[in-house]
């Protein structure tokens, strides 16, 4: 592939700067006042993340994993395939909601991301948003044989195989698809652990920042934003 | 004495129509050269009744360097499908867009300028990514493009696997020294 | 009616006593919507245990003062609703700091939040909370002005501002209601109680279909957790206005609770039925046929 | 906007009184269907053949050793290890099964923190759904394998007892296709085959028309390829993993149906054995399969090849013991005369220890390979046998090979359920005799090919089993004889070994015939060796016991054959032969790797 | 017909980019709408796919013929069976294997479940697309039971891969008409329901009617089939135009409408599973008990398919799904073009209609046109 045809590669480099609404940029209001606008500044936070520590008194801690493990909101993002099995989860036959499982549309009230089987590169750069958006403590159970090497596409040129390489994963479902009993048997699970204190994919995610962020950007060639965006 | 008989004889006079292959009572392909194909595809469908466009696609013939687009048109009176084929040149693939005439045609230009480098100049958004995004190899769908070789590369597999051959498992088992690589050697 | 200070402790034990209400009531509200879908529902205590989660969430992101006075407003607006009306009638400790010209206040109360939502929802800078802020100001206007006739109405027809003297008006027997006295105004205000209890049809404000999922798009842990507890109290204050104005108030919890729960009931009644009208649909909707009711209620008095 | 519009919505609230449609506990409620596609489970049946693997489009099946697995012939002691991050339960593996061993059970859960922990060998590694009964199985009447063997023309008893025409027919070029298009390739068959061919790649070359590529896979291990197209014991077949739920692939009359489609003066010019001498020299005793494969590989390598036989023509035991009906000799020729085309020399009718001794082969040759095969037949060790009218098998055969007549009559007994004695029954058949076969054991007990058994039933042939002789007796006429026979019970044996016929001494039979044909088995001849020589090489029950690369004792002397192998069969020979080759070769300073 | 997209000044203030997915309730699927809106209408709609894009196309190249059939059934995930069938159709008619009579109707029922599953997680869509998520509960909940169904019958909820090259890969399993029955029985009980609670009502009436109307000239110039056709007045369908599998033996009414709007195409697909339990009735009666459900095939291990190419269609729900495949006499296919419905719907024609709707009807807009994102990119 090194001969590669300049007629039809995308130049990489020059090809992919940031979007054209992204840039700082003037904007007149309708009353002719003219603002400048930077985007980046206003739609990300710049700052980078920190380890979230712990209550200071364990009986505290106890109470919020508590609280935390029986209010799980999912991130209604379906990736793949999986988010077809996790209708039935949210509807009358699983009823998930008697666990305190809820659908939000929002990362920003999200605690779950329920990455449902195959990512492609595309929604690979998504879903890190939309993780990386979501209030810590933040938990992520990957769905599928998918997730976890590939699955059946693992000769895709545009599906990942190892999703722990691009973020820090609490869980994993086999299955191709999983029923939703095994979806509900792993949120149940999550939720042991969470009890436990064992979640703490947040903080690994911030302590191995920079190990995430090169793989995140070994695959996704157009990175057209700041790498700390939540 | 079928619809594609016909019909290809009506147009045979002032079109180079070859390999017409009649693959079922509804289904006929044939190939026009590309200088005259969307003329036909024109006339095709605006006096023959052949309305509807079902898809656009392409076959990589990668050992006869060429591309061959098919235009999978459809005649709801007669219920009779034409595959049209047009030859393009593999490493210049340029042919004329035909988004004018349907619409849908636009987005499987996109796809195929982004799957196969096919350019349709004129067609909207056509370099604009249509499914990949950050695409920095080969259009994907040629046949050069080894998609597993790929993933291997950039995606990696996960460790912790490995195979044995039934047959080369049991001849180092059962018979090692009637294998060709004997243990202790020769010499 | 004069000032003591004794009266702020007993109004926070209204507020208390309304939260828990609230808290409980709203997660009975969702189970018997969701029998309606043929699932069991949340648990009642759940609200409670989303409430701690949302305080106990680490991260908390903020884009500006605004965005952060935002669901303080909010709650502003729904306990200050509460302290100015008077949650039992008769009752000393749940009287709260009714006083002569609350329902003016009552009526502000009920916009103040919304608009300190706006603007909190507005420093967010997503463009769903901006959406769902224009689509929820034009709607809760619309949806008010039902409401704002009836209240000229009955106000006229009590020759009163003082909510606490409207309750004492309808006492005596369930026929001296404004329900029955006024039905007019009571239908008119019942527009504008559906129309901005957050309810299909009238809620495509916070709709997660129409677009996600509007002005609290950005809020998250305390912020939400704020959000979240006016979400509770808030209706329940609107509801309390509505059962004093029109349904005889409240001589007691008992039928304090029976009186809320019935009022809210209606919305879910409505609510689990429909699906929900675009902004303009229901601005046309409150025009057409909840502003020509206030007007003829006014006119009825 | 109607008022049935306006109420009508209102009808959801009916549902508000009908019981839920959740389940109480959502996981325990709901196991897999009967059919459910859970998690894999592998039976004993399994025999690691890794048809599973290749059909598996997710690359998710990897064949893996496993410890404390019985050794057993045809079983590969691979076991699928599953990667369930690859897996999709899409259940090919399970219909491809060749023994079906392999199953999905209806569990379905599993939840890991563990993104490596997802590997586990179906059927061997302890998994909680081992013991599920329910799941996914093929079902009987869905087949992603064809399972019955191609029939091959050939001809019916009544014809072929008739003559000595050639029975098999041979396959014609779209049946040969069909019947390779079977082959799952999983090379199973590799290790069984004494001499290891390659039979999948021969047989893909057979799909794929490609009898070039064909014979020269066939030549690497076996010169002996139309010979062996025809009557090799094929223990291949006994292995073929098509067998289990089907027959087995025809791989025997597959390799047939490369060389009959070669041309014999195409074979140099496709094998391109380009022969050039080194200067050694090598001697070879017998000219059966053994030696003449020892001669074609040392050959190939260079060395000139001496090959001393007693008989007046090349093929041994394959000439003399197999009769043309199943072996015709212009096939032998071919495989033969192309071996000596290359230079090897044979000189018939010298009998080392007669003619030449052994002492000066050692002596003029660099090394020498001995491969003399059994001539000398087994006695029956009962009264009588040494009676006129009991022959031996052995010279039966020879006979008619020699186109003598071995005079049997028309009422014959033969005795043994090897091939030797099909053999002599067939032929007695084909001379007209009505025969009847003796063996002590039971049917299913006859080391003859089962082939060869069902043929001779076919043809005519009587067999009895469980019939111990115990004495022969002279009959009223002397071109007759009277054979004493009694039945026997097989008893199993305490030692684990396989069950002993025991003579019932109360129902024995007696019966007259024209003669007795005696084909128990065979011994080897080894007089000639001196017996200093002797001394230095190991022997058991009469026969070599070669070391490695067929090496004995005597380090110039390399042996292979009937009588330096317990299973006796050609192909067996073969591969001694082309093993010696190679021990030579090493032994004489070269590379093993030929 | 193409039109160029009016030139939108973003930075004159009066505009508001915004987008709608590829994470947004409203959609089946990832899929993003980049929508250009002044006030509350749009004024300018770009899709954007790619979301879900695995390259099948290029994995079935890669793949034995045998070895694409488990795969195929992913590109369209909430109705895979139209891939199984239509790709082993496909196979089948490039080697000339005839799938047994019993294999055509067991296929038949499975085909018309699956319609009939796919639109009742549509009819939830609509519902919820509305706001209406009482629904949505409803028919998700029956979907499940059809799933069952799905379980017993096949081995898997949602990819069955059940239909084989050559036929299907088991009978139907003991008990299983009645079982069907009574799903069928419960479904077309809340059916009628939906009708009352959905169809009757005034707020969705007001929602739909007239909510992207399409025009009956763009039924071609886009390439609309399905009900998007149906429900424009053309009375067009594959199962009775060109039936395949046993649909030449079922009774069944092909449903029209003819004001081509929101409500028209929810009430085609609406009276669609009517139709469909009525078919599906009729399987279950006729389907025969005994006889071969699979044809004698090759060994798949090495199957190598005769040169040649053909087109293949079928009626889904969405509208002709086809496979379109070309061979060259090996053991890998040359070429697979899937044909999916949503393609044109999704993007050209959506493009089209979300053009001066309000902002709040986007979802609606798209599920009433009933796509699925996963067959778009494959």
């Amino acid at each position: 592939m090194k001969d590669m045809d300049k007629s039809f590669k995308k130049d990489t480099e020059t090809e992919f700067p940031l979007r054209e609404e992204m840039r700082p940029h003037q904007v007149t209001a309708p009353d002719g006042q003219v603002i400048d606008i930077d985007p980046l500044q206003d739609y990300f936070c710049q700052e980078p993340p920190k380890v979230h520590a712990k209550s200071y008194f364990k009986i505290v801690e106890d109470f919020y994993n508590w609280a935390r493990a029986h209010s799980l909101w999912i991130l209604g993002f379906g990736t793949g395939c999986g988010a077809i099995e996790m209708r039935p989860l949210m509807t009358p036959r699983f009823d998930a909601y008697r666990y305190g499982i809820q659908w939000r549309p929002t990362p920003r009230q999200a605690n779950l991301l329920v990455i449902s089987g195959y990512l492609s590169v595309k929604t690979l750069k998504r879903a890190i948003r939309a993780y990386e958006q979501m209030p810590a403590p933040k938990y992520v159970v990957g769905l599928g044989s998918c997730t976890i090497n590939g699955g059946m596409y693992w000769d895709s040129y545009n599906t990942i195989n190892k999703f722990d390489e691009f973020l820090p994963v609490d869980l994993y479902i086999t299955g191709c698809m999983p029923r939703p009993e095994v979806l509900m048997a792993g949120v149940l699970e999550l939720k042991k652990k969470i009890k436990e204190g064992r979640a703490d994919g947040a903080n690994r995610y911030v302590e191995n920042f920079e190990w995430y962020k090169a793989n995140q950007k070994r695959v996704i060639k157009n990175w057209n934003m700041p790498d700390y965006n939540w | 004495m079928s619809t594609a008989t016909d019909l290809l004889e009506r147009f045979g006079t002032n079109y180079r129509i070859s390999e017409v292959n009649e693959q079922k009572a509804d289904l006929t392909f044939f190939k026009v050269p590309k200088d005259q194909a969307v003329r036909l595809l024109r006339e095709l469908r605006d006096d023959a009744g052949y309305t509807h466009l079902a898809f656009l696609t392409n076959i990589d013939y990668i050992e006869r360097g060429i591309f061959t687009l098919n235009y999978m048109l459809h005649n709801y009176d007669t219920r009779h499908t034409l595959g049209m084929h047009v030859d393009l040149d593999r490493d210049n693939a340029e042919m004329e867009s035909i988004h004018n005439m349907w619409a849908q045609a636009a987005t499987y230009q996109r796809e195929l300028r982004e799957m196969y480098g096919i350019r349709f100049p004129g067609s909207p958004r056509l370099d604009d990514d249509f499914c990949l995004e950050g695409w920095d190899q080969i259009p994907p769908m040629r046949k050069e493009f080894d998609t597993a070789a790929f993933s291997l590369a950039r995606f990696y597999s996960r460790d912790g696997r490995g195979t044995e051959d039934p047959r080369e498992h049991m001849k180092q088992q059962l018979y090692p020294t009637h294998t060709d690589d004997a243990p202790e050697g020769g010499n | 009616m004069t000032f003591e200070w004794i009266q702020i402790p007993y109004a926070l034990l209204t507020v208390f006593i309304i939260l828990n209400y609230g808290m409980i009531m709203t997660a009975i509200m969702q189970k018997i919507g969701a029998r309606v879908g043929g699932r069991y529902g949340i648990p009642v205590w759940q609200n409670y245990i989303d409430l701690v989660k949302n305080w106990a969430l680490r991260t908390k992101i903020t884009h500006g003062v605004m965005f952060y006075l935002g669901p303080v407003f909010r709650l502003t607006g729904g306990l200050g609703l509460i302290l100015f009306v008077p949650t039992i009638y008769g009752s000393v400790m749940h009287q709260n700091f009714s006083y002569s010209g609350d329902l003016i206040l009552a009526l502000y109360f009920i916009f103040f939040g919304t608009l300190g939502m706006a603007l909190g929802a507005g420093e967010s800078g997503h463009p769903h909370s901006a959406i769902g802020v224009s689509r929820g100001l034009a709607q809760v206007t619309a949806a008010e002005l039902p409401l704002a006739l009836a209240v000229f109405s009955i106000s006229l027809q009590y020759q009163t501002l003082n909510i606490t003297e409207i309750v004492a008006a309808q006492q005596g027997s369930i026929f001296n209601w404004t329900l029955f006295t006024n039905p007019l105004a009571v239908i008119a205000a019942m527009f504008g109680f559906v129309g901005t209890m957050m309810r299909s049809p009238f809620d495509v404000v916070l709709a997660p279909q129409e677009i996600p999922i509007g002005p609290p798009t950005e809020y998250h842990s305390a912020y939400l957790a704020l959000m979240q507890t006016n979400r509770v109290i808030f209706p329940i204050a609107k509801t309390i206005i509505y059962m004093n104005l029109f349904f005889g108030g409240a001589t007691g919890w008992g039928a304090f609770a029976v009186k809320v729960f019935a009022l809210y009931f209606v919305t879910v009644f409505i609510g689990v039925v429909h699906p929900r009208f675009r902004v303009e649909q229901s601005i046309r909707f409150f025009l057409k046929w909840g502003l020509p009711v206030g007007i003829l209620a006014i006119m009825a008095v | 906007m109607s008022l049935k519009d306006l109420i009508s919505p209102f009808y959801v609230w009916q549902r508000a009184f009908e019981k839920p449609y959740t389940q109480k506990r959502p996981i325990e409620d709901r196991p897999g269907a009967p059919r459910y596609r859970g998690f894999h489970m592998n039976s004993e049946d399994c025999i690691g053949c890794g048809t599973c693997e290749s059909i598996c489009q997710n690359r998710a099946i990897d064949m893996v050793p496993v410890e404390g697995l019985e050794q057993r012939p045809g079983d590969s002691g691979l076991r699928p290890r599953f990667d369930y991050g690859r897996c999709c339960w899409c259940a090919l593996c399970v219909d491809i099964c060749t023994t079906r061993s392999l199953h999905l059970s209806n569990h379905y859960a599993w939840v890991t923190e563990d993104p490596d922990a997802f590997h586990f060998t179906a059927g061997t590694d302890p998994m909680p759904w081992n013991e599920n009964s329910l799941g996914y199985r093929r079902d009987d009447d869905y087949h992603l394998l064809v399972h019955d063997r191609i029939e091959m023309e050939m001809l019916g008893p009544d014809e072929s007892v008739r003559g000595f025409d050639e029975v098999m027919k041979g396959y014609t070029e779209e049946q040969a296709v069909l019947e390779a298009d079977r082959c799952v390739e999983c090379g199973i068959c590799v290790a069984t085959c004494p001499a290891h061919m390659s039979v999948p790649d021969y047989i893909r070359s057979v799909r794929k028309r490609d009898y070039e590529t064909g014979l020269r896979l066939l030549y690497e291990t076996n010169p002996f390829s139309s010979t062996c197209g025809r009557i090799c014991t094929h223990r291949c077949e006994t292995v073929c993993v098509m067998g289990y739920q089907g027959d087995p692939i025809a791989i025997r009359f597959l390799k047939r149906a490369i060389v009959d489609r070669v041309p014999a003066e195409r074979y140099r010019e496709i094998l391109g054995d380009d022969v050039s001498d080194n200067g050694r020299t090598v001697g070879v005793i017998g000219a059966g399969p053994g030696g003449m494969s020892a001669a074609y590989y040392l050959r190939r390598l260079g060395y000139g090849v001496t090959v001393y036989e007693a008989q007046a023509r090349a093929g041994g035991m394959l000439r003399y013991g197999v009769p043309s009906y199943r072996l015709p000799d212009d096939q032998l020729d071919k495989d033969i005369d192309y071996i000596r085309s290359l230079g090897v020399e044979v000189r018939f009718n010298t009998l080392v220890g007669r003619d030449v001794t052994f002492q000066s082969l050692l002596d003029t040759h660099d090394a020498v390979f001995l491969a003399v095969g059994l001539n000398q037949p087994s006695a029956l060790r009962i009264n009588g046998e040494e009676h006129p009218r009991v022959l031996s098998g052995l010279k039966v055969l020879d006979d008619v090979a020699n186109g003598l007549d071995p005079g049997i009559g028309r009422k014959v007994a033969v005795i043994g359920g090897g091939n030797v004695a099909m053999d002599a029954a067939r032929v007695s058949r084909r001379m007209g005799a009505e025969v009847t076969v003796l063996y002590r054991r039971r049917i299913e007990d006859m080391p003859a090919d089962p082939d060869e058994i069902h043929e001779s039933q076919a043809e005519g042939c009587t067999l009895v089993a469980q019939a111990i002789p115990v004495e022969i007796k002279p009959a009223a006429s002397e071109a007759q004889v009277t054979i004493v026979w009694g039945e026997a019970e097989m008893v199993a044996d305490d030692k684990g070994g396989r069950p002993r016929p025991v003579l019932q001494e109360d129902r024995m039979h007696e019966e007259t015939y024209d003669c007795v044909i005696a084909a128990i088995g065979q011994g080897g001849q080894i007089d000639f060796i001196p017996s200093d020589y002797r001394e230095q090489i190991e022997f058991k029950w009469n026969k070599f016991v070669p070391g490695d690369y067929q090496q004995t004792g005597l380090a110039k002397l390399f042996v292979g054959g009937d009588i330096a192998n317990s299973r006796a069969d050609a192909i067996s020979a073969i591969e001694d032969g082309h093993h010696a080759a190679r021990g030579i070769h090493r032994f004489l300073g070269g590379s093993a790797d030929a | 017909m193409f039109e160029p997209t009016p030139q939108v000044d973003l930075s004159s203030g009066k505009y508001l980019k915004l987008w709608q997915g590829p994470q947004h309730p409203g959609i089946t699927g990832n899929m993003a709408l980049e929508l250009t809106t002044m006030g509350d209408e749009i004024v300018d709609c770009k899709t954007h796919v790619g979301y879900l894009h695995r390259g099948f196309e290029k994995l079935m190249e890669r793949r034995t013929f045998i070895q694409n059939f488990p795969i195929v059934c992913r590109i369209a995930v909430p109705e895979p069976t139209f891939n199984e069938y239509l790709y082993a159709a496909v196979v089948e008619e490039l080697t000339g294997i005839e799938s047994p009579e019993r294999a055509e109707w067991i296929r038949t029922l499975n085909l018309e479940l699956m319609r009939l599953a796919s639109y009742l997680m549509w009819l939830g869509g609509i519902g919820a697309a509305f706001g209406q998520g009482t629904v949505y509960q409803w028919t998700v909940t029956h979907r499940d039971y059809i799933l069952d169904l799905f379980e017993e019958m096949t081995g898997a909820r949602v990819y069955h891969m059940y239909i084989v090259p050559g036929g299907v890969r088991g009978r139907l399993p003991e008990g299983f008409e009645e079982r069907c029955n009574d799903v069928l029985n419960r479904v077309e009980k809340l059916l009628f329901d939906v009708e009352k609670v959905l169809f009757n009502n005034f707020v969705f009436k007001k929602r739909t009617k007239g909510l992207g109307v399409i025009a009956p000239e763009m039924v071609d110039q886009y390439g609309i089939t399905g009900p998007n056709q149906r429900a424009a007045g053309f009375v067009r369908d594959l199962r009775r135009d060109a039936p395949y599998l046993v649909y030449d033996q079922l009774e069944f009414d092909v449903i029209t409408a003819t004001e081509s709007d929101a409500y028209a195409r929810s009430w085609v697909r609406y009276q669609e599973m009517h139709q469909g339990i009525r078919m599906l009735r009729q399987c279950l009666e006729r389907t025969p008990r005994e006889g071969p459900f699979q044809a004698r095939m090759p060994n798949v291990l090495h199957w190598e398919v005769p040169a040649g190419e053909t087109y293949v269609k079928a009626e889904c729900t969405r509208g002709e799904y086809g496979y379109y495949m070309v061979t060259d006499g090996s053991e890998y296919v040359r070429r697979v073009h899937v044909r999916g419905p949503s393609y044109t719907h999704a993007i050209a024609l959506m493009e089209k209609l979300a053009v001066g709707t309000n902002i709040a009807d986007t979802a609606g807009l798209m599920v009433s046109l009933h796509t699925y994102p996963p067959e778009i990119e494959r």
